[in-house]
């Protein structure tokens, strides 16, 4: 995707600072061309990923960052979330909607990530980090 | 931030909250103002979910932690009107099949 | 300033993403201590400074970014503004409320980053650019 | 994104602005509001400021502009009910001293 404009945001392992990569992942994806409603999507997916990234990936050290890319393009909104830890299996998580889960009190961030946008993908890169990749496509006509 | 208002209702406690159930914030109002109707021996509660946004998943669970809380006491937690992302968000959970939710204030608290 | 939680955030030379910094400036201070009024001062303060980066720095340019720290601390606010421009002398700018200037149509941002914080520094680094430094301070009582 | 209502009373036009008046976006519609209003002959308007949350140095500079433009027409812009924010934005670029302002809606449309 080309980027026609780009923002790139690294917050402290501080979950006080989730609302300033969610408002900004909104923005940028306004300026994609999304609606309210769709640019909420957008930026619901990327809170998840930065939820998960200062809690699971940084453990919540203040000292490691969480590095966050934005991008607006003519297809649609992308977004790359990165964090310092050992990585994950984003297959082994127990799906949340089964009848036996639904009671659990967490667990649901991948679920909301997955829903929300329309192309999710997560690497795992030796001694850096997790990081993960968030693409939302803008249709001609339908919302999302 | 999250606003939560209080109403009694014969029985039934209503908090009409307003903004976003969200990490650190929100569901930490939430969390607290339902220990303290608990607490308080109220356990018949209301959620009047209208005025919010949305949620995130710590918001979610922590609507669960509220819900399973109440029971355990004897008491329930139901939904009051939940619209736009947080509808969205109550179907692709699931957790429409678990809380009684409704549309019409009246009838949620004949429903206790 | 020992900041107690930071955030970095370059953008793209485009007026369109200075709501993404207003945004997060307003976070940052209000975690900061400040109240929702003084946090928008704030907040006002850093949209200034960087409207004239993406302006005047950088020429509007979208290859060139705007980067900005911003630090909530003990203190207070602290934010710094860096464009790839070659500079000003803020003392030159001409005062937008002498009684001949105030039907201008520009001229007002240093007026208001100054007004809206307790500190402003500016300082020149040849070949690499402005930067605007900005502190607000936490009083023990009164409202700014 | 700033809202802009078109009332009409009398010969005034009163635009009604929501949200807040910033670079490339309210500063953009206020013009084009404006300019659409001249172009139609009402050089008379009161921009209601009562719900804009905040200006940016450019919004204000759009306001200046609306001023001049109307002038030039031999008309006027007028305020009504600037309030935080945006009076004290006034205030400090003592452009309180260059437009008037009414803090009462039928003595602004009495003054033009
Ligand atoms: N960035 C990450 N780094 C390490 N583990 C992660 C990361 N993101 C998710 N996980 C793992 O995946 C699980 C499921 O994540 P999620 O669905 O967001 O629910 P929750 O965070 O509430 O547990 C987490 O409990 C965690 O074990
Ligand atoms: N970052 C910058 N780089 C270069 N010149 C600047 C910068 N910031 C401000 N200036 C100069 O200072 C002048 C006054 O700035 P300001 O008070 O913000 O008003 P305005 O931007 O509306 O002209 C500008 O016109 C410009 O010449």
């Amino acid at each position: 995707m080309a980027a026609e404009t780009s923002v790139q945001i690294a917050i402290a392992s501080d979950v006080r600072l989730v609302d300033v990569v969610h408002g900004a992942a909104e923005r940028v994806a306004e300026i994609a061309g999304f609606a309210e409603e769709d640019a909420l999507s957008a930026a619901l997916a990327v809170r998840e990923a930065v939820i998960n990234a200062v809690k699971h990936g940084n453990g919540c050290d203040p000292a490691l960052s969480v590095d966050v890319v934005l991008e607006a393009g003519r297809e649609g909104f992308r977004a790359t979330v990165r964090d310092r830890g050992r990585g994950f299996d984003p297959g082994a998580a127990p799906d949340p909607t089964a009848e036996g889960n639904r009671l659990r009190t967490h667990g649901r961030g991948l679920l909301l990530i997955r829903a929300f946008v329309d192309e999710v993908r997560f690497r795992y890169a030796e001694g850096q980090g997790m990081e993960v990749e968030l693409i939302k496509k803008r249709r001609a006509e339908s919302a999302a | 931030m999250m606003k939560a208002g209080l109403r009694h209702a014969g029985e039934v406690a209503v908090l009409d909250l307003a903004g976003k159930i969200t990490i650190g914030e929100g569901d930490v109002v939430l969390r607290d103002k339902v220990h303290e109707l608990l607490d308080a021996g109220k356990n018949k509660i209301l959620l009047n979910l209208q005025a919010v946004t949305y949620m995130d998943s710590a918001g979610i669970g922590e609507l669960v932690a509220c819900y399973k809380r109440a029971r355990e006491k004897g008491g329930a937690v139901r939904l009051l009107n939940p619209s736009g992302k947080v509808f969205d968000l109550l179907q692709l959970t699931k957790l429409e099949q678990v809380f009684d939710t409704f549309r019409d204030e009246s009838e949620a608290l004949k429903s206790f």
